[in-house]
């Protein structure tokens, strides 16, 4: 059987995370994750949406942390500020977050590329900013990181840290205040980072099958430690893919995003029904 | 109690804004006030500095049509669909002007509207600290707590001259209702100095009597109450309508260049004398199918007293 | 989604209250948690500090019963019906033994219950500057804020051991859903590190499906869940009973004195095994007027999906 | 006509009420004037309650700042925070507070009567707290005062300032940053009393018909002014009178309160229905 590196990473992430937890989910790879884990082995898990959406059942594929299907059938409609207040005051266990460039020690920037010879208010390239990742990154007890391997996102030196992850090493989230536990895991379309709990850097623990060590240490600027154990990811289950698949079938996440390009009004509208119409089958 | 402030979206956007007026905007994808962005942009209100947490085309047309000096936020882009090309060129490039950029967390920008709200000078946050963003932010004050010693992050009240805030249901001295998630909105509508509700529906206030509960933002608030059927298109409004993914796409399309944007403002922004003239380019069939993919899913539920 | 987390209130105090924790309730005589207090005293939870706004009975009683070494509030009195007489003849008298005691204003007692919500160790407030107030509690801290120099009161959060907070509905897992006045709950189910919650009706999680804008407490501040009708009794609960003022009278009548006090506690709290035999002694067709003389003037809405 | 002084201090305090403020309401006679308010002269001001309940219309008279009738077909029914924050961020035009003991600055005590020897841990008299009276003597656009004019509730200096009046004199509200107006109007059982805009000294501006000037001299420690144009309290109408006895039948506030000392349960109920029947037709 093939999988795609998204449903892998779907699967990976989902495997992370456990049964009763409180789950502060990003749209895409970490909802599907979301929704897969908790049809498999975490059925007590609870998804939690940034702008007040606490515990939906949809049957629509949320397209942001904040539209209406954030809220459907949910088990709590509130504020932005309060769910964020109860991830300051320590109420989620974990966090799935993304980012443009990450460090070693798991630091993340999504404010800006600054670039040589430009500054902050007139960088080379603006990215959106931190929204709520820096709140989850400062406050969630466990928190995963998804994003791309590529050249110039895994780098020796951030342009601007948005949010934390061990900062410049071991002590420096206590020193800062910061309560909630730091980066777990970072889950790449290639391989698994972990982090050392002694020196707080982050090290290849597990492959995708295929994946060689070189082209992971290739496409990361530091010296990337290995695992002494190193890993194969275990692929995902065919009962994982009918899922994810079920939940996404205009491929949203899981396809390809030229597949949506040119999509007319009316295709549109046929195709989000379906999506609804499948979901529905699930619930 | 039958104050009336039922007026039109012109007359609101003409007698309460000002050039140079810092503004804010409430929703976050569902319930952006997209149409209040349309008529700023009509009425060509300049030099605004905008206080948002995350947001999406309000803020995008804005800044592309170049009415904005600063931007106070936590995220602004364009959801999963794509960048956030208006402010990426502003910033980056300049074009059609630069912007100054003051970057907080969602967190932080919530904390600012509870301040603004309660009528304190400041609120402290635990987050920020470790990170970057009050090394380019001055206005974050980094201080021990007084009781346990604890670093916290203060952040000054936002107090915004002027708010947006789109609701599904309002009646008519203002007293809004709005379902689904809530965003920063009940804090805004708060700490604003003059604020503009726009609605999906004017109500009797007899119906906001039947669940008082629901009631987020009181009449005390409110300077003007605007009824205004899709004010939040092509984004989304729980119970309403769901989002016009491809309006977006073509938008989004469009804003690869200023060029393209300006004309796609020309065309769906300055074309029009009245919003239902905008809607009837719609077309009643497509705005009846987002109506019916979001209905199908979730309707505000009935409430019968007994 | 099915953690269950039901018990009974006996086994919920036995469980989660120690001797010389922080005890803080909900409601402000609407919903005031009177059989937790009832349950508290036939424990004897002792040296217990108190946090609360404005409290009637819920505070009366654990004062008279001699459970509590420090109270820090807004306001202990029994609303217009009398003065505050367990109160009272502890802090003059000391009797059954002297409280010590720590005044704040109804605002900075919710300012206190919202920092520790939010996980911050203070807030800020305007009130209380000009009184005698912050001269006689050391935890007020008087500052000129940063930004604009205006004089503050900064208050400690609160961060009770645990919390009783009794309401209309909850489910299972212990989303609870509050109708009529809120007074500080929401945040005190967020401050406290235990929660019990208490309701009239323990209702399914399809219900609260239904109005999730309605949830004000989720399920993850939850520790224990207890169905318990006429919790508040005399007091009232929005939608479900009316106050029982001639109860009121007479216990307050027999609060005069110490002993006309302990001889109340003697029949009315000690000689049961189970709230269903206190709701006996009181007598169905006296319940059932209570119910009716708040049903015939409010009841909760239904709420009908489409 | 015969009135009562709770007739005539409920008919003055209502007038002080304009149309279209949002008046932040005790129970007792602030209530009775603020629904005596709303069917005459007032129809758009707004009642206010503490704990939550904005605009309500009750049938019933409510006993507290928080039971079921204070949101009874409410327009709004939320936080106790959140209401007292609205009056910190200067939403509420009127608030009408009382007190046990007053100065002639309008400073009110509603601690302890500390008394010689004793200490706020162990006063002579623990009286209740401010709740929520600080916070709108501080911040209420307008301040009305209502209570009883007896001998030692008029004193030379409070022996606990509970909720700020004009402090030690003129100055000193914006000194401590106070935003409110300070007090306004002292409505008492035999005179009113305002304050001197220059000296913010308490002063006698109106006396009910058959007091003397002298008679509430002896009951004010202070060496009480007397305004240069005092007046006679405008007794109340019969329109007035007619309405303050439907929403008040059972004389919780207009009678006395002996006749409700021995009431059994079924007397109780009786009445209750009658008071919520006889306010339904005021409706």
């Amino acid at each position: 059987m093939n999988y795609t590196t998204q449903e892998f990473m779907v699967s990976a992430c989902s495997r992370l995370i456990k049964d009763n937890e409180c789950v502060f989910i990003g749209v895409g790879i970490p909802l599907l994750a979301g929704v897969v884990a908790s049809k498999i082995h975490a059925p007590n898990s609870v998804l939690i949406y940034e702008a007040g959406g606490i515990g939906a059942i949809s049957r629509r594929l949320p397209w942001s942390i904040s539209d209406n299907a954030t809220t459907d059938n949910a088990l709590v409609a509130t504020e932005l500020w309060r769910v964020l207040g109860d991830v300051q005051r320590g109420y989620i266990d974990v966090a799935v977050i993304g980012g443009a460039q990450i460090d070693k020690f798991g630091n993340l920037n999504t404010t800006a590329i600054i670039g040589a010879g430009k500054t902050y208010q007139r960088p080379t390239t603006r990215l959106p900013g931190s929204g709520g990742a820096n709140d989850l990154a400062s406050s969630a007890k466990r928190v995963l990181i998804v994003m791309r391997l590529e050249k110039r996102k895994f780098v020796e030196k951030l342009d601007y840290i948005t949010s934390p992850g061990y900062i410049a090493g071991p002590g420096d989230r206590e020193k800062a205040g910061l309560r909630g536990g730091g980066p777990e895991t970072v889950i790449t379309n290639k391989c698994i980072f972990r982090f050392d709990p002694l020196t707080k850097e982050m090290y290849l623990d597990e492959l995708f099958p295929g994946v060689t060590v070189d082209e992971v240490k290739a496409a990361v600027e530091w010296d990337l430690k290995v695992g002494s154990n190193l890993k194969q990811v275990e692929p995902p289950t065919e009962g994982e893919v009918e899922i994810m698949h079920r939940i996404d079938p205009l491929g949203v996440v899981l396809g390809s995003k030229s597949k949506q390009e040119n999509q007319s009004f009316e295709e549109y509208y046929k195709i989000m029904k379906e999506c609804y119409e499948s979901m529905a089958l699930l619930i | 109690m039958s104050v009336n402030k039922v007026t039109t979206l012109a007359e609101a956007v003409q007698g309460l804004v000002n050039d140079h007026d810092t503004v804010a905007l409430g929703g976050i994808l569902s319930r952006e006030p997209v149409a209040c962005s349309y008529e700023l942009i009509r009425q060509n209100k300049k030099e605004l500095t905008l206080i948002v947490d995350s947001h999406d085309e309000s803020v995008e047309l804005l800044i592309g049509a170049g009415l904005v000096k600063k931007v106070e936020s936590a995220y602004v882009w364009v959801g999963v669909i794509g960048s956030g090309l208006n402010f990426r060129r502003a910033v980056e490039k300049g074009l059609p002007k630069h912007i100054e950029v003051e970057d907080y967390t969602n967190l932080a920008i919530g904390m600012r509207f509870l301040a603004g709200a309660l009528g304190v000078p400041f609120l402290p946050v635990m987050s920020m600290s470790g990170s970057d963003i009050p090394k380019y932010n001055d206005k974050i004050i980094s201080m021990a707590d007084p009781y346990k010693g604890q670093p916290v992050n203060l952040v000054p009240a936002a107090e915004p001259d002027v708010a947006f805030i789109h609701v599904q249901r309002a009646d008519k001295m203002g007293n809004a209702q709005i379902w689904g998630m809530l965003a920063n909105d009940v804090n805004i509508a708060r700490a604003a100095k003059k604020l503009i509700i726009t609605c999906e529906e004017i109500i009797p206030t007899s119906e906001i009597r039947k669940i008082p509960n629901m009631t987020q933002i009181p009449h005390y608030c409110v300077d003007a109450v605007v009824e205004l059927p899709f004010g939040a298109h092509p984004l989304g409004v729980a119970g309403y309508y769901w989002l016009d993914t491809p309006f977006r796409r073509d938008w989004l399309k469009a804003s690869k260049t200023q060029e393209g944007f300006d004309a796609w403002v020309e065309e769906w922004v300055l074309s029009w004398d009245k919003f239902e003239e905008y809607l009837q380019k719609l077309g009643s069939d497509r705005l009846a199918k987002l109506r019916k993919l979001e209905r199908d899913n979730y309707q505000i539920p009935r409430i019968e007293n007994y």
